[in-house]
C-alpha cells in the first residue's frame, strides 16, 4: 500500500470469498451444510424483534422490569434470547434526565441475540469515530434533537459486556398492549439513536 | 496497537450514512464471508474470537479504511488461515484470480507487561486511572482513555484477558468494570459537560487513584 | 484536529518502500498539482499554508489514505479554490468528468482557547508539558505528545501561530520550541531507552512543570 | 466514503487536475507562463546537490561548519541555498554516540533549498508513522545498522524549522577535495536514513 501510484487492485471481495471458501472445501473443512446454517441463523433467529419483545414486556410488567435491569442475560434467556455475542448482557435504562447510547469504536460488537447483525451505519468509521466525541451533534444529524436537560451516556462496547439500551414507553400508550409495544421498538431505540415514537389514533 | 481500528475520537470523517430496511447480508459473498469466519473459529477451532479481532486491526490502514465491514471478516479470517498453515496465500490468490490482500504480521513482543489481577481489586464509585501503556500487539483499552481518569459504575464477570488470548498466551481471566470518564475528562474544553463515555475495562488496564 | 494526517506512532503500516533514483514528478499532472498549489497561495493568494495544510487534513480518512501525495495536495487546493469562491465543485466535476472528492468543511468552533504568548516563557533546558488540548481545527502539536514531558533543547525565532492563521484569525506569531522527549516517556515501555524525539512546539502549545 | 459498497471511484487524478488549471486558466488567473516556472524551479533549482555542497563545505573548512551549525540558514544562504520552506534551517550534527533522523509525521515539510523536494518513502504514510515510535527498526529495515552505542533522535518537522542532517565524515577521506566529498552525500545522508560512504581506491 506504500505507493497508490503502483499499487494493482485487489480481486473482488467476492472473488475472494470464493476461493477461500472452495479451497476449505476442497481440503474437507466444511461440514455438510454448516455454512448455510450459521448464515440463516444469523437471518433469522438473531433480530432486533427479540430485542423489542424485551423491552415491551419490561414497559408492561414492574417486575420483569426490575430483573432486565438487574440481570439482563437472565431476563433475556426467559423470553428465549441467547447465544453467542450475548454472553452477559446488560440493559441500559433511559429517564427523563439520561439518554442511553451504544458504539463499539474498535470492531462493531453487538448484542447478536436481542439487537441482530448490526446494521452498516453502526459498523461505519464515520459513527465509531464520532459518536464519543460530539455525540450530540451525531444525534441531531441522525434526526434526534434530545433537550438540553437530558445528559448523553455513550457505552463503548470494550470487552465481553453486550448492551442494549431500554428506552423510554412513549407516552399514549398506556392502554396498548404487549404485542401493540413491541411493534413500535426499533434496533436504532435499542442502540440509542433514536427514541421510540407512535402515532396514536386519538390525535 | 494504536492501529486504524482504534477510531474513538478521530476527526475527518463525514455524516452517517443510514439505510431503510437493511437487509442483515447485502450480497451472497458477504454472507459466506460471515460464515467462513465463524467457521474458523468453531468447527475448525483454528484461531480465536481475540485473534481474529487482531487480525483485523492489523490490515494495513488504507486498506482497513477502504475495505466494507464483511471485506474486514472476510481479510482477518483468511489472514489467521495463512498463518496457521490451513491455506497458503499463493492458493488464496490463484483461486481468487488475482491480488488478495492480507493483513500485515503480528508484532515480535506484543504483549506490554500487566500483572495478573486474579481478584476483581476495585468496588464501584472507586476513581480509577488507565494505565498508559502502549502494547505492539492486541489491546481492548481504547486509545481515547489512556492516562485519563474516570469511576467504576459496574462490575462485569471475568472474562478471558484479550491481550493474552489473541498471541496464544495462557488462559487468564480478570473482571471487567464499567468505568465512567466525563466527556471533558477526555477532550478538554472542546466537549460538552453533560456528556459522558462509559468504556469496559479490564483490571489490569486500570489503577487505582 | 485528530485527523488521519496526525501519523505519528500509528501502528499496522508495513515497510517503507525506497524507489531508486525516484523523480522529483513522477507524472505530468503531478507537476501541474505542485504548481497549481503554489498558485493559490503566491499568485492567487487565496490562501495560506496553514489554510492549505488544515485542507489536506480534512479530508476523509479513508480518502487521504489512498490519495497519492500530489492527489493530497491537489485535493487541498481544490477544496480551498471551492471554498474560496474561486471554482465551484460543479465546474470542477463537469471539467473532470467525474467524481472530484474535496476535504470536509471546517469545524464549528476549529481553535482551542490559548492565550497569546508574546515573549517567549521557556529557555534552553527548560522542563515543559504539553497542553492536554483538543482543538477541532488546525493544529501543529502531534497527538503523540498531548500531554507528553520533555526539555527545551532550542529555541526558534516567532512564527505565525498555525491554530489562528489556518482560520483567518487575527495575525499571532510566537517562538518555537525544539523538545525532546524520552522515547519511553512518549511510548512507555515499548521504545527503546536511547532513543528520543524532538517536536517543534509553538509556546501556547507548553506548561511549565 | 461511508459505504465503501456503494462507492463510486473519483475521475482520474490527472482528469481532476487538467480541470483544476483548465478553469483557472479560462478565469485568467494563471499568469503566463507560471505554473512551468515554479515546477521547473523545483526540478531543479531545489536539489539535494545544494545539501550536499554545503555538508562537503563543513567536512573541510572547520569556521564554516561552526557558522553552520550555530546559524544554518545563514550558511547556506552564504553557498546560494535559500528560499521557500528554507526560511529558518538548522543543521543538526551527527556524533559517533548520536544519530539524527528527520521525519514530518502530519505533513511532509522538508528543507527545499538545501535537500529538494521530498522522496514519495518520506511522505509515504508508513515512514511518517513508524519512525517516531520504532526508529531502529526502520532504520535497519532501511539498511543502516546502528551499533547499539549510538542514541537516535528523531525530529519531526511539526513547526516551521526545516532540518537537514549534518552527516559523519568517512574514514579515509582525509586527502579528497570538497567537490569529491559533495559527490558522497545523499539527500538519504541528509535526512538521516543512511550514512555516507566511500570505496576508497586504497583498499
Amino acid at each position: 500500500m506504500s505507493n497508490p501510484r503502483r499499487s494493482q487492485p485487489p480481486a473482488p471481495p467476492e472473488a475472494r470469498a470464493n476461493a477461500l471458501a472452495e479451497l476449505l472445501d476442497e481440503k474437507r473443512l466444511i461440514p455438510a451444510g454448516f455454512l448455510d446454517a450459521v448464515a440463516t441463523n444469523a437471518e433469522h433467529e438473531w433480530s432486533p424483534r427479540n430485542g423489542a419483545r424485551v423491552v415491551a414486556r419490561a414497559w408492561v410488567d414492574p417486575e420483569y422490569r426490575k430483573r432486565l435491569l438487574a440481570d439482563a442475560t437472565t431476563a433475556c434467556a426467559e423470553l428465549g434470547y441467547a447465544g453467542p455475542q450475548g454472553e452477559y448482557m446488560v440493559a441500559l435504562e433511559d429517564t427523563p434526565a439520561l439518554h442511553n447510547v451504544i458504539v463499539c469504536t474498535q470492531c462493531s460488537c453487538t448484542a447478536w441475540p436481542v439487537l441482530g447483525l448490526p446494521p452498516d451505519w453502526y459498523k461505519s468509521p464515520e459513527y465509531r469515530a464520532r459518536v464519543v466525541r460530539e455525540p450530540r451533534r451525531v444525534l441531531h444529524e441522525m434526526g434526534l434533537d434530545l433537550p438540553k436537560s437530558v445528559s448523553i451516556r455513550v457505552w463503548d462496547t470494550t470487552a465481553e459486556t453486550r448492551y442494549m439500551v431500554l428506552p423510554l414507553r412513549p407516552a399514549g400508550t398506556e392502554d396498548w398492549s404487549e404485542e401493540q409495544l413491541a411493534e413500535t421498538v426499533t434496533r436504532e431505540a435499542m442502540i440509542g439513536i433514536a427514541l421510540v415514537s407512535v402515532v396514536t389514533s386519538r390525535e | 496497537m494504536d492501529g486504524i481500528h482504534d477510531l474513538g475520537g478521530m476527526g475527518g470523517f463525514g455524516p452517517i450514512e443510514v439505510e431503510r430496511d437493511e437487509p442483515v447480508f447485502h450480497e451472497p459473498w458477504e454472507r459466506l464471508a460471515f460464515a467462513l469466519n465463524i467457521l474458523g473459529i468453531t468447527a475448525i477451532g483454528a484461531y480465536n474470537a481475540d485473534e481474529y479481532r487482531h487480525a483485523v486491526e492489523r490490515m494495513d490502514p488504507a486498506h482497513y479504511l477502504a475495505a466494507s465491514y464483511y471485506e474486514r471478516v472476510l481479510t482477518g479470517a483468511a489472514t489467521l488461515l495463512v498463518e496457521k498453515r490451513i491455506v497458503t496465500h499463493h492458493e488464496l490468490e490463484s483461486g481468487a484470480g488475482g491480488l488478495f490482500p492480507l493483513a500485515q504480521p503480528v508484532a515480535e513482543n506484543p504483549t506490554a507487561d500487566l500483572k495478573p489481577q486474579t481478584q476483581a481489586r476495585f468496588k464501584v464509585g472507586d476513581r480509577v486511572v488507565v494505565r498508559n501503556v502502549f502494547p505492539a500487539g492486541h489491546t481492548r483499552a481504547p486509545r481515547y482513555v489512556r492516562g485519563k481518569r474516570g469511576v467504576v459504575l459496574h462490575i462485569a464477570p471475568a472474562f478471558s484477558f484479550p491481550d493474552g488470548s489473541a498471541h496464544g498466551l495462557s488462559a487468564r481471566s480478570e473482571h471487567t468494570y464499567h468505568v465512567e470518564f466525563p466527556a471533558r475528562e477526555l477532550w478538554a474544553d472542546s466537549a460538552g459537560n453533560d456528556e459522558s463515555v462509559v468504556v469496559d475495562l479490564w483490571d489490569s488496564y486500570l489503577e487505582a487513584r
